[in-house]
């Protein structure tokens, strides 16, 4: 029968290995895409070297990535949090672009000194993001509804209503489909890195350690791993259920509020670079922890903004969409190897 | 501000960013073309940067800045990303910006545009013979200046002839959805329509018309294969011509920004006429072509909007201005504003 | 051997029916299997004994191809066999009652007795299997709800479920993982006349079980795995109970009577400390599955309930525990009447529950053994103190539960699931008698466990007794009732058919009540 | 024409696309996996199909051919995540991105050529004299009958009728199950999320051949996700997956006539119609009968890898 190696699958990955396998996926998605770049006669080391340099070798650059990971953290955060319930958000786009609404509704028509303003626009954001799953969370929680469509659903109604507002009632006579310019910012730290990274990071670690230091989280994850086994428990299975849906479309209503206030600046069509669907991955990518989507965001990001780099350098959109399907791919299969092991025999 | 100082032509970088792909056939199609007038005229040219696909987001403002980090020295910005381009324009004062459909100017933006509501007009004539039933159907992606003004014009044109014609629109809300465009079409059609124009980058709604036996006017470019019985006519655009000169001034250190919108014939016209188009409704179309060539602007006082009032008194004629800026539908355009 | 079929004896030469060779397997960190031998002959009832972990179900896994052997050999009818999967065992005549079930939930019965079935009719709607199911199940004498979904089935019915599909696919070896550890003593005795009839025609069975007096009634030879190796085989006539635990175990096992009170014992209080009056219920389909039931523990007293499982025990736990609430009557605790019922408020009271299905409801098995551990006491110092959790002091609580159950754990961060079933129910026993202050709800607590793991688990439950606790001991072992109980109820379609004083009563009396007659007499 | 007749006609054409797509979703998820790659399957079935006409005018091969590239596609995910047993969501993420990126480069030189042969309507004799329903229903192309009439009346026999069916319904709602009572457990995973993934390109396919007849990047417009909604709502069943298709399609084209019509509405809420509709659709039943739960349950093992030595 077998020989004296045998491969065994162990329950969870070492994080070494783990990391290795993700590189490793990645460098092999690389070398494929640069395969088939060399085919068409581009030069894929050039594009590689230019694409670190532009990242890292230059202010620009690190400006990118960190204006680009604020909003994959905060919906990445969300889908994870709600994964924390069993629950799956495919609605963060929506939230987002309802919390940036709500926002962009105080910061256009309450009246006051700016950090105020911001403070509101924050809280707006929260409970704009919160309402829009309200129905779906309440839907699965009494009816047992299928959140993931009902959230889903609503994301389509949520970016045709930024639209509307954009441009009817709301419209700036000096845009072609936005609002006027927002009164209050957020403000810059590093160029145009503003204050919502930082808020990004805190919102990420502060729900991290409620999850794993609080007896909310300890009664969350239990809910979310075993519902039978949290009624049991004398868990209230249904509160938790709603408390956390809630809390990840305020997450992704914040997500929207921050984009708006710290790096749109106005409400519009489209500002949502289908931030919510890419949190989909970044949580995948963090097996749903918290802390995790802080990392698997700013891969994400750097991955986008390869993209862009990559764009400028003359590949097309459409193959730059490619290689980064290819990379996902790659990377989820390399996610699930790295559980195995091969062993020696005992014998 | 004084100008930008000249460059060698070997030593320049001119970049594109479009909102759309290439291949739409439309409205990014025809900016490309410019791009290519611009390869031919300067041949030597150190490097051209060209982006497809820009989101109307902070990816924007990602994508014009790395156009400036990669050096180029002069950027057009195809479909006005605002905010998200001038937030680079500002940090970037050394390179000229110019900004398709733009809306305000620095030391260092301008922004460029096209009247394409006097072809229109002459579309909206040659609707006005044309339709049987005096209803005239308009795709519309959202209701944004550039859809008012087309609609209006449309009308406008088609009630010199038929003064009982209206337009219906239906809106999409989307800038790019076949599908959606195609169910648009047959809806309108369905409720009567007998000629549909729009302002759709793809075919969708021609091929309906084709289908369905009705006529069709485009947008943006010749398009006339995909519905050889239904074709009337196409907004036609040219930024051949726009592109090198800008280019070359940038070359020249005499490059200063500017407003421009493209006047009839100067970048912007009506295609050459269907196929099944009857010579005498090309021939009364063109007439008024040649009219509004000589200067006459057909924009004229009195014009109500769609809940009957005067916007427009009698006699006065809306500045060129007003007209990228309209924000209102005239009497007998139903479906922009509710 | 009680009553004698025709045995089947082979012709000499006869090779045996299965025959496994050096098999060895191996998971992480754990010898599985390591160089076990077994012959089955045709013909032979062969038991399969060891504690838990022995490796017996790990064995059987491989048998029937859904574990690949790291080495040894397969070998039936004396050719060598590869089974990579499933369906080449079975095409082999193999079939297997598994330990945990193998049934698809949301599916009725039919449609189980069916699935990967060859014998299915290609067209196969839902009457015809409904028809077929009947039949079958009449043939092999096993009562079923063939339209009945699974998910609404008690555990034992389940397991009826499992034993009719294997019967039903004339199988040439069956193989019983822990079969009767939920029917009643009626349907074991019917099961065996079952199994003698199938070897009788040449056909073989290799059964697991726990209980060695059903092992010694119905087995011909015995083998018995100890942490994964295969210690001794036996025949049957040569051993007893004694020896066979000690075989298993390593040492003696010493099975006293439970009833007797140490001195110091709390004594029975004179009022209850948890009563049920007129208590009804609606089950999970909608219908009332408790009808009018009253029912009184006093501290320091056990209580048994007797009854086929499906009667509403599980629906009856519920009630005690606050998970499920009553349509009619009410709960008292302490005489207190409870107005509304609530999981976690009755655990506050002092209500622990080893509940049926501990991986289901009692564990969540992808969560950690701390986080499991802790379930009871997360809200309690020094697990958290405010609204914080600590996960060191819960670690340190969950390291005290697992030595208090006698369980070693390589890592309390590792999933629960990774854990032993026998294991599980020490640690949620034990976790549940830290809460028990007042009642412990213990449903079918020895379940699944070898004969020393049951001596502890019971012994844990007396230990509660003393201590001055009221226990409901939900079992369908009538001898661990009687062991055990002070007094024992009996359930039979949700109603108490009677509650017998455990002094002045019999096997056959609570038999009779478990098949629905009234009570024959009356008890002070 | 009646303007019921075009709502039916337009329902039964922008339906078509989603009822087909969400059948094969069907077939991935009724095994127990959740495909997102629908919307990247369904690009390149478009592309595939006008491509193939393009060189060989013939509408059927056209379609064979897209659902060929789907199902080695759907094979290719079927690979990772059945056999490999790689992440679902993020695979089927990856595929989208993958197909519709792949579509669009290869699409360039397909763009601005109408599709050389489209699937032509054939008048059902008497039938498409109907009022209202005839010229709808009886006056379609041949796919038509396939998506809505052919395909789910025929899965939906298979599935709930056949002893194939109890075994495929088994590996989706608990495979370890399946795998003890001897169904292949993988296989079926894979042939069937294979087809499923061949079905979506399908999808593609007829959108590009009879009802948007030309390429252009970006046609799909996010139909995929509506479809892969669809399916939750249609309870996993093939039948009511195409009839929420058709529903679907009714909706957006009810939107479009309340705008021809001139409905006091503003367009962008007529536009919301199909998904709030979809939405009223879903929760109402549930909360009116509550039977609705059980039957509009998920297949328990979805989106679940299954190892046979995992306990
Ligand atoms: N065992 C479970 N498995 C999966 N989800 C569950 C489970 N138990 C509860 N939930 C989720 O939590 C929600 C609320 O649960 P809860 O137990 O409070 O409701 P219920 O009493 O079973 O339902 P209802 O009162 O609507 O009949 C459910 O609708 C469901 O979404
Ligand atoms: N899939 C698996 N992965 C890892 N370890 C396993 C797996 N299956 C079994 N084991 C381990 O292998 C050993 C033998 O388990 P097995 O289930 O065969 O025991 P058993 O004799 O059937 O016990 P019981 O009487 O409790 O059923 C145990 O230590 C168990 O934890
Ligand atoms: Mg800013
Ligand atoms: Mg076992």
């Amino acid at each position: 029968m077998a020989g004296s190696f045998r491969v065994q699958r162990l329950p969870s990955a070492s994080p070494g290995i783990a990391l290795a396998a993700r590189a490793a996926a990645i460098v092999l998605a690389l070398v494929f895409a640069g395969l088939i770049l060399a085919m068409t006669g581009a030069n894929p080391i050039e594009l590689a070297s230019e694409v670190v340099d532009a990242s890292f070798g230059s202010s620009f650059g690190m400006e990118d990535l960190g204006v680009l990971v604020i909003p994959l953290i905060m919906t990445g955060l969300s889908v994870a949090v709600a994964q924390q319930i069993g629950a799956w958000n495919i609605g963060a786009e929506g939230q987002f672009y309802a919390g940036a609404f709500a926002a962009a509704a105080v910061g256009l028509f309450v009246p006051g000194p700016p950090a105020l303003i911001l403070v509101l626009m924050f809280f707006a954001g929260l409970i704009g993001g919160a309402v829009w799953i309200l129905v779906p969370t309440l839907a699965r929680a009494y009816a047992n509804v299928n959140e993931l469509i009902t959230t889903l659903l609503l994301n389509f109604v949520a970016i045709l209503l930024v639209y509307f507002v954009s441009t009817n009632a709301w419209r700036d006579k000096m845009a072609n489909s936005a609002t006027p310019r927002l009164s209050a910012e957020i403000p810059e730290f590093w160029g145009s890195i503003h204050w919502g990274l930082p808020i990004a990071i805190i919102v990420a670690l502060l729900v991290a350690g409620l999850l794993a230091f609080s007896r909310w989280g300890y009664e969350v994850r239990l809910v979310g791993s075993n519902p039978s086994a949290a009624k049991y428990a004398g868990m209230p299975v249904r509160r938790h259920l709603i408390t956390v849906m809630l809390l990840s479309g305020a997450i992704a209503g914040l997500a929207g509020m921050l984009e708006i206030a710290g790096t749109v600046h106005r409400l519009q069509g489209g500002i949502s670079n289908n931030y919510g669907y890419l949190g989909i991955m970044v949580a995948v990518l963090a097996r749903s922890s918290a802390v995790g989507v802080i990392f698997s965001a700013a891969l994400m990001a750097f991955i986008l903004n390869s993209g862009i780099i990559l764009q400028t350098q003359g590949l097309t959109t459409s193959t730059v969409l490619a290689i980064t399907g290819l990379i996902l791919f790659l990377t989820a299969i390399g996610d699930e190897l790295a559980h195995y092991r091969i062993a020696r025999d005992k014998a | 501000a004084s100008p930008l100082p000249a460059i060698k032509e070997e030593d320049a970088v001119i970049g594109f960013g479009h909102v759309g792909p290439i291949s739409d056939e439309g409205w990014t199609w025809a900016h490309h073309q410019g791009l290519l007038a611009v390869k031919e005229a300067y041949p030597k040219l150190k490097k051209i940067l060209e982006v497809e696909n820009i989101p109307y987001s902070a990816d924007a403002t990602r994508t014009y800045r790395q156009f400036v980090s990669e050096g180029a020295n002069m950027i057009f910005d195809t479909s006005s990303n605002g905010d998200f381009l001038h937030e680079v324009v500002k940090r970037a004062t050394d390179v000229a910006f110019m900004e398709c459909n733009g809306h305000i100017t620095m030391d260092n933006l301008g922004w460029y545009y096209l009247a394409h509501w006097y072809p229109t007009y002459v579309l909206g004539v040659a609707a006005g013979h044309l339709s049987k039933t005096g209803k005239l159907g308009y795709v519309a992606s959202f209701p944004v200046a550039s859809v008012y003004a087309s609609t209006n014009a449309f009308l406008m044109g088609a009630r010199t002839v038929n003064p009982n014609a209206t337009v219906q629109t239906i809106v999409i809300n989307s800038w790019f959805d076949p599908q959606a465009a195609t169910q648009a079409g047959t809806a309108l059609i369905d409720n009567g329509c007998d000629f549909l124009f729009g302002i759709m980058d793809e075919a969708g709604y021609l091929q309906v018309a084709e289908k369905r036996g009705v006529w069709a006017a485009m947008w943006n470019t010749d398009i006339r294969r995909y519905g050889p019985n239904s074709y009337v006519s196409s907004i036609l655009i040219d930024f051949t011509k726009f592109y090198v000169d800008q280019v070359g001034k940038r070359l020249a250190g005499t490059w200063a920004p500017s407003e421009q919108l493209f006047a009839m014939g100067a970048g912007v016209d009506r295609d050459k006429w269907g196929e099944k188009v009857p010579a005498d409704v090309a021939a009364a179309a063109d007439a008024v072509r040649e009219k509004i060539m000589g200067g006459w602007s057909p924009f004229t006082g009195e014009l109500k909007d769609s809940t009957g009032k005067v916007r427009v008194a009698a006699g006065q004629t809306m500045t060129e201005l007003e007209l990228y800026n309209w924000d209102w539908s005239v009497e007998g355009v139903t479906g922009l504003t509710s | 051997m009680t009553e004698n079929a025709t045995r089947y004896s082979p012709s000499p030469g006869t090779p045996p029916l299965v025959q496994l060779k050096g098999i060895a397997k191996y998971f992480p960190g754990v010898i599985a299997n390591e160089n076990v031998d077994l012959e089955v002959m045709p013909g032979e009832i062969h038991a399969l004994l060891g504690e838990n972990g022995a490796g017996k179900s790990t064995l059987m896994n491989i048998l029937t191809g859904i574990y690949q052997a790291d080495a040894g050999e397969i070998i039936i009818d004396g050719y060598a066999k590869e089974f990579a999967t499933p369906l080449q065992a079975i095409a082999a005549g193999i079939g297997m009652v598994h330990q945990h079930f193998k049934l698809v939930q949301a599916f009725t019965v039919a449609e189980n007795i069916h699935l990967g079935w060859s014998e299915t009719p290609r067209r196969a709607s839902a009457q015809v299997l409904e028809q077929r199911t009947a039949a079958l199940a009449q043939k092999f004498n096993l009562k079923t709800h063939p339209s009945a979904r699974v998910s609404d089935l008690s555990t034992g019915e389940q397991q009826r479920v499992e034993i009719l599909r294997v019967l039903a696919r004339q199988a040439r070896v069956l193989i019983l993982d822990e079969p009767t550890a939920v029917l009643t003593p009626a349907e074991a005795r019917e099961l065996f006349k079952a199994l003698r009839e199938f070897v009788a025609t040449g056909n073989a069975v290799i059964f697991i079980s726990h209980k060695l007096d059903e092992v010694l009634e119905i087995s011909d030879r015995i083998s018995i795995l100890r942490g994964g190796r295969k210690i001794a085989t036996e025949n049957t006539v040569d051993c007893n109970p004694r020896m066979l635990a000690k075989l298993m175990v390593g040492r003696d096992i010493v099975l006293a009577d439970m009833r007797q009170r140490p001195a110091g014992a709390a004594p029975m209080s004179a009022q209850p400390v948890l009563s049920l009056e007129n208590v009804s219920a609606i089950g999970d389909g909608g219908n009332e599955a408790l009808h009018g039931i009253s029912l009184d523990v006093r501290a320091g007293e056990i209580v048994g309930v007797a009854g086929v499982a499906g009667n509403g025990q599980r629906e009856l736990s519920q009630v005690l525990t606050g998970i499920r609430p009553v349509s009619a009557g009410r709960i008292l605790i302490s005489g207190k009447p409870v107005d509304k019922s609530n999981a976690a408020a009755f655990a506050e009271s002092g209500i622990g529950h080893i509940p049926e299905d501990r991986l289901h409801s009692g564990l969540a098995p992808a969560l950690s053994i701390t986080v499991n551990a802790v379930m009871r006491e997360y809200k309690k110092p020094p697990v958290s103190s405010g609204g914080s959790y600590k996960p060191g002091a819960a670690t340190a609580l969950a390291k005290e539960i697992a030595s208090a159950a006698e369980v070693a754990i390589p890592d309390f961060a590792m999933p629960i699931r990774n854990l032993s079933g026998g294991n599980q129910q020490r640690l949620v026993a034990r976790r549940e008698m830290r809460i028990a202050d007042k009642v412990l709800i213990a449903a079918y607590p020895s379940r699944g466990l070898d004969v020393g793991a049951i001596n502890t688990m019971l012994r844990y439950i007396v230990e509660l007794r003393d201590a001055g606790a009221g226990i409901i001991l939900i079992s369908e072992e009538l001898e661990e009732l009687l062991n055990l109980s002070d007094r024992i109820a009996v359930l039979y379609e949700g109603k108490i058919m009677g509650i017998v004083d455990n002094d002045k009563t019999d096997i056959d009396e609570i038999g009779l009540l478990m098949g629905g007659r009234t009570q024959a007499r009356e008890v002070a | 024409m009646d303007l019921l007749t075009g709502l039916f006609t337009t329902a039964f054409l922008a339906g078509g696309v989603l009822a087909l797509a969400a059948l094969g979703e069907v077939l991935a998820e009724r095994v127990g996996v959740v495909n997102l790659g629908v919307e990247g399957l369904m690009a390149l079935g478009a592309l595939t199909a006008i491509a193939t006409v393009a060189a060989i005018p013939s509408p059927t091969i056209g379609f064979l051919a897209a659902l060929g590239v789907g199902a080695l596609f759907g094979a290719l995910f079927a690979f990772a995540t059945v056999i490999l047993r790689a992440n679902q969501v993020l695979c089927g993420l990856a595929l989208t991105l993958m197909g519709s990126g792949i579509a669009s480069t290869i699409g360039r030189a397909y763009s601005g050529m109408p599709a050389r042969a489209t699937f032509a309507p054939i008048e059902v004799p008497l039938l498409s004299k109907i009022p209202v329903i005839g010229p709808a229903f009886f006056s379609q192309n041949i796919l038509l009958y396939l998506i809505f009439i052919i395909l789910p009346v025929g899965l939906s026999y298979i599935m709930f009728r056949t002893r194939h069916g109890l075994n495929l319904r088994a590996v989706g709602e608990n495979p370890a199950a399946a795998d003890a009572a001897g169904i292949p457990v993988n296989l079926i995973r894979f042939a069937y999320v294979t087809a499923g993934s061949a079905l979506a390109a399908g999808a593609g396919a007829y959108l590009t051949l009879t009802f948007v007849p030309s390429w252009s990047d970006g046609v799909v417009a996010g139909r995929g996700w509506i479809a892969v909604a669809l399916v939750i709502f249609a309870g996993y069943r093939p039948i009511p997956a195409v009839l929420s298709g058709l529903l679907f399609g009714f909706i957006t084209a009810l939107g479009f006539v309340g705008q021809a019509r001139g409905w006091p509405i503003a367009p962008a809420f007529l536009s919301m119609l199909p998904y709030l509709g979809t939405m009223a659709f879903i929760i109402v039943p549930v909360l009116a009968w509550q039977r609705m739960r059980r039957i509009m349950a998920a297949p328990a093992a979805i989106g679940v890898p299954y190892y046979r030595d995992l306990r």
